[in-house]
């Protein structure tokens, strides 16, 4: 016996349309085995996708799938979600997606602590539109806005996540993938916004012109940039420069903001204020 | 015939709440009445005006004709010199007389009565928010537009049921003052 | 657990259908089982190939880090795998360090 | 029997909304269209609804054509500078059927131009609000009475054509209060239509395999119905496609949806023409003017007479042509600089249109158009 996957795709679309060793699939491959160790009927659940390269997530899942404009996909799902609080409502966006273009919606999302599964795939780059300099390209690399080098500072979504209020937040990397699903399965679990800042690898549209111009080389170059919080924690500011804490970086209990406009209902149902 | 009434003040006053009694009433008496509000992109507490257009038929043009408004109530300086202009001559206009000083032009072109509308809200009648209620009665009282009965009645059922008291008592105080100013 | 039958006594197997050639499985396999075979109608001319189906551990490395849904491992309850070898450990440095993804077990034979 | 209040043209728009089943409403404050909003808030959890305001105009389109799209009835509302903002995700609306109400209040523009004063310079934005080729529809209250029935028929044709439905509100007819005659909430009830529903195997399932002038059928989420919505050209399950024939397919249908419909979408009144030597065309709050100056008009001995579009997009161009072909002398005004008089002069084929037009912020009084249609003669 092995693992079947079939039940969760939509295999009459295999191959995907990635470049060859995208993360992208692995990730995807992630969700899906977390869906199953979960136990989640694929009828409950909404994938909702912005838009680039990761914006195809959304039609390989057998699911009620969605695939929105250029960094709106929270706030498809924030209606979706909020028109049906008991449903699974999984966000696939790209970095830019998510943090530039639609980086208000995100902030929001984590502020209300919708119970949305945010999942940014972090490939440093906006590889659709052929290497643009997206907010999380690291400082120095080349992309063809940036020829000379980046000058832009590299954005931490992480923190942004934590800033704004998000209840889960973790990161992990596609390179290792048991790690992910560990993660992914705690966030999943977990009732509130959980953030996801997932890295992957773009050796096409980041990886060719920077050196790194093979699948594994960039996954390589991920792996350098990454360790796990525990380690991270111990490590001088001087170490900590240009790394990534990965795992599970926040949990806490909050209100959750479905729940919260419940008691919304119940309180002008019977003409009172919201307890909290 | 049409009839046109503007109230005016500063945001918070309750003029709005007195013209809204006024058009309803109009209504209650089988007439046809439009309540038209400016809703100035200007903050709150700045100047306001509602019209009221009392007619006998449908009111098609929902907003006072320049020229044809009889009436003006106004208890703020700003808003009285703002929307003073579109009023018809000879136009009656009541000021609170503490709030908004009138020139000897205007005095001269309109019939200007001063009445320390918020003072006698807060001094004789005893409640400052009552000073709507008090404007609302020297209005009838003064331009007939209605019976003070009927809008008597229609701001009883308006108002909040713990100030109907309060509120019956200004009504009285505000056509006892008209009464007094038209016997002068 | 939505689960598949595994063919009769395979360890490990793959779907050319869906390979796109990225190479990723055969530099992360710890046992040098896998391999890159030429492939004509491959976008990038090659495809995977089980090298040394004897050879694989069962780790599952492939199968997780496979962007495109090509290769299947067994469980590890439904299937006897082999120990890490000082030869497949070979075979895999091999691989990582000179660059030979191409199947060496086709090389060897050609 | 009916029900008699007194209230507002935007307190009667939510009245509606709720009365029609809208059961999700998302926006963002603007003056004048937030009365709307803040209505929606209060009542929607009363009815176990959901109202969400959301951090701008872009998020409350979405969310509410998210709501939309999982098998709610949604509605946003906004003024100008809030539909430019949302009109890439309107087209979203357009391309994947979701249907959906939005209340456009409108006020002076370009930019944010005459926040608060009456105007109707959107009619020209909600013919074409977003890039691309579609139909839009968009209807026109003109008094308290057609504020609510239009709203209910705004739901009735977005939950039949899946499409987003535009009400265009001027300042006027939405802060107007007066007294208005209701039908009865079950005579409402019988009136609502809702959007079809596929019951067949699940399999076989296309939701985009419509025929030409018809809409997609969209189930509701989560009921076992998957398939996928994308705003990419889609095939009849609504997986992305560059195929040309499929792409031309697609426009075709959702222009001819709405423009090969307009028997059944079309709404018009007409207004003492059957004498008359000239008809007047107005809309919204300036049909009241007209109506005012046509009684005047008549007075004096000159037969006037109006025409009055409901529904200004797709526009009623058999009647304008009509009305081109029997009146003397056609007159057009409107509380923008010409967006409804391109339409006449195209319907009518004709350049001797007597106008009043401004765009200023200020209502036009009836003297005004007796004097402008006088010195037309």
């Amino acid at each position: 016996m092995a693992f079947d996957y079939s039940k969760y795709l939509r295999t009459d679309k295999m191959p995907t349309l990635w470049c060859w060793g995208c993360g992208d699939g692995v990730i995807l491959k992630s969700v899906i085995r977390v869906i199953d160790e979960l136990g989640w009927d694929m009828d409950d659940v909404c994938i909702v996708s912005g838009i680039g390269c990761s914006g195809r997530f959304s039609s390989y899942m057998n699911a009620n799938t969605v695939h929105t404009t250029h960094g709106r996909a929270i706030a498809y799902a924030t209606g979706i979600k909020m028109a049906n609080p008991d449903k699974k409502v999984i966000v696939i966006t790209g970095d830019g997606d998510g943090s530039a273009i639609g980086g208000n919606h995100t902030i929001h999302g984590c502020r209300r602590n919708i119970d949305l599964k945010h999942i940014i795939i972090n490939n440093f780059i906006y590889g659709l539109t052929n290497s643009q300099t997206s907010p999380t390209t690291p400082k120095g690399m080349w992309t063809v806005t940036a020829q000379r080098g980046n000058i832009d500072p590299t954005f931490d979504l992480c923190k942004l996540a934590e800033g704004a209020g998000a209840s889960f937040i973790a990161r992990e990397s596609m390179t290792n993938p048991t790690k992910l699903e560990k993660v992914l399965k705690k966030g999943f679990e977990h009732k509130g916004y959980s953030f996801f800042d997932v890295f992957s690898n773009c050796h096409i549209n980041l990886g060719r012109k920077n050196k790194m111009g093979q699948a594994k080389e960039t996954l390589d170059w991920i792996d350098s940039r990454i360790v796990s919080k525990s380690k991270f924690e111990k490590f001088t500011p001087e170490e900590q420069d240009g790394k990534y804490p990965t795992g599970v970086l926040r949990q806490e209990e909050q209100d959750e903001y479905c729940d919260m406009y419940k008691k919304v209902q119940y309180a002008s149902q019977n003409n009172e204020q919201v307890k909290f | 015939m049409r009839r046109e009434l503007r109230f005016t003040g500063a945001g918070g006053q309750g003029v709005l709440t007195a013209g809204a009694i006024l058009a309803q009433a109009k209504i209650n008496d089988g007439g046809f009445s439009i309540k038209a509000s400016t809703y100035s992109s200007q903050v709150r507490g700045g100047p306001t005006k509602v019209d009221i257009l009392l007619d006998e038929s449908e009111i098609l043009f929902p907003y006072a004709i320049d020229g044809q408004i009889e009436f003006m109530l106004s208890t703020a300086q700003q808003s009285f010199n703002m929307y003073k202009s579109e009023l018809a001559p000879n136009a009656i206009i009541v000021v609170d007389s503490h709030l908004v000083e009138v020139s000897d032009e205007d005095r001269a072109k309109y019939t200007v009565y001063d009445v320390p509308i918020i003072y006698t809200a807060k001094n004789v009648v005893g409640n400052v928010v009552t000073q709507s209620v008090v404007a609302l009665a020297i209005t009838v009282e003064l331009t007939k537009v209605l019976s003070n009965e009927v809008v008597y009645e229609t701001m009883v059922n308006s108002v909040p049921p713990k100030s109907v008291e309060v509120n019956k008592k200004a009504y009285d105080v505000g056509v006892e003052i008209a009464k007094k100013l038209l016997a002068k | 657990m939505a689960h598949m039958e595994s063919p009769q006594d395979t360890p490990v197997w793959v779907n050319t259908n869906n390979c796109k050639a990225c190479n990723i499985c055969v530099t992360l396999c710890p046992a040098g089982v896998l391999g890159m075979i030429e492939a004509d109608t491959s976008i990038l001319g090659s495809t995977i190939s089980v090298d040394y189906p004897d050879s694989c551990i069962g780790c599952n490395a492939c199968e997780l880090s496979c962007p495109d849904f090509a290769i299947y491992v067994s469980r590890k309850k439904d299937f006897k795998f082999a120990k890490l070898s000082p030869d497949s450990k070979q075979r895999a440095d091999q691989i990582v360090n000179e660059n030979k993804c191409m199947s060496i077990k086709g090389s060897q034979n050609g | 029997m009916g029900r008699k209040l007194i209230t507002t043209g935007n307190d009667l728009v939510s009245m509606a909304a709720l009365e029609a089943g809208c059961n999700f409403f998302a926006g963002y404050p603007i003056t004048p269209s937030s009365d709307i909003m803040h209505n929606m808030s209060v009542e929607l959890p009363k009815f176990d609804g959901h109202f969400i305001q959301m951090e701008d105009e872009i998020g409350s389109v979405c969310a509410a054509i998210g709501a939309s799209m999982s098998g709610a009835k949604a509605m946003t509302g906004s003024s100008g500078p809030g539909i430019s903002l949302k009109s890439e995700q309107i087209g979203y609306s357009f391309i994947t059927e979701v249907p959906l109400v939005i209340v456009n209040v409108m006020r002076g523009g370009p930019s944010t131009g005459l926040p608060t004063h009456v105007s109707q310079a959107d009619v020209g934005q909600a013919k074409y609000p977003t890039h691309g080729d579609y139909a839009s529809i968009s209807l026109c209250p003109g008094s308290l009475e057609e504020c609510y029935s239009m709203t209910i028929e705004a739901f009735n044709l977005a939950e039949k054509y899946m499409t987003p439905v535009f009400l265009l509100l001027d300042e006027t007819v939405g802060h107007m209060q007066s007294e208005v005659e209701l039908p009865d909430l079950e005579d409402v009830k019988k009136m609502v239509i809702n959007r079809e529903v596929y019951t067949g195997d699940k399999d076989t399932y296309e939701p985009y395999n419509a025929p030409m002038d018809k809409p997609a059928v969209l189930n509701p989420f989560f009921k076992g119905y998957k398939y996928h919505v994308t705003g990419l050209h889609h095939g009849h399950k609504g997986f992305p496609t560059e195929d040309p024939v499929q792409s031309q397919y697609n426009i075709d249908r959702l222009t001819g949806k709405v423009n090969n419909n307009r028997g059944d979408i079309v709404k018009y009144a007409e207004y003492m023409l059957d004498d008359a030597d000239i008809c007047i065309i107005a809309y919204g709050s300036i049909s009241r003017s007209a109506k005012s100056a046509i009684a005047k008009l008549r007075e004096k001995g000159i037969k006037a007479g109006m025409f009055r579009p409901i529904t200004l997009w797709p526009s009623p161009d058999k009647q304008l042509q009509e009305i081109g072909k029997k009146f003397k002398h056609i007159f057009v005004t409107e509380l923008n600089m010409g967006q409804y008089l391109e339409e006449v002069q195209r319907c009518t084929k004709r350049d001797d249109i007597g106008t009043l037009h401004r765009a200023n912020g200020k209502p036009i009084p009836p003297l005004e158009i007796v004097a402008k249609v006088e010195e037309m003669l």
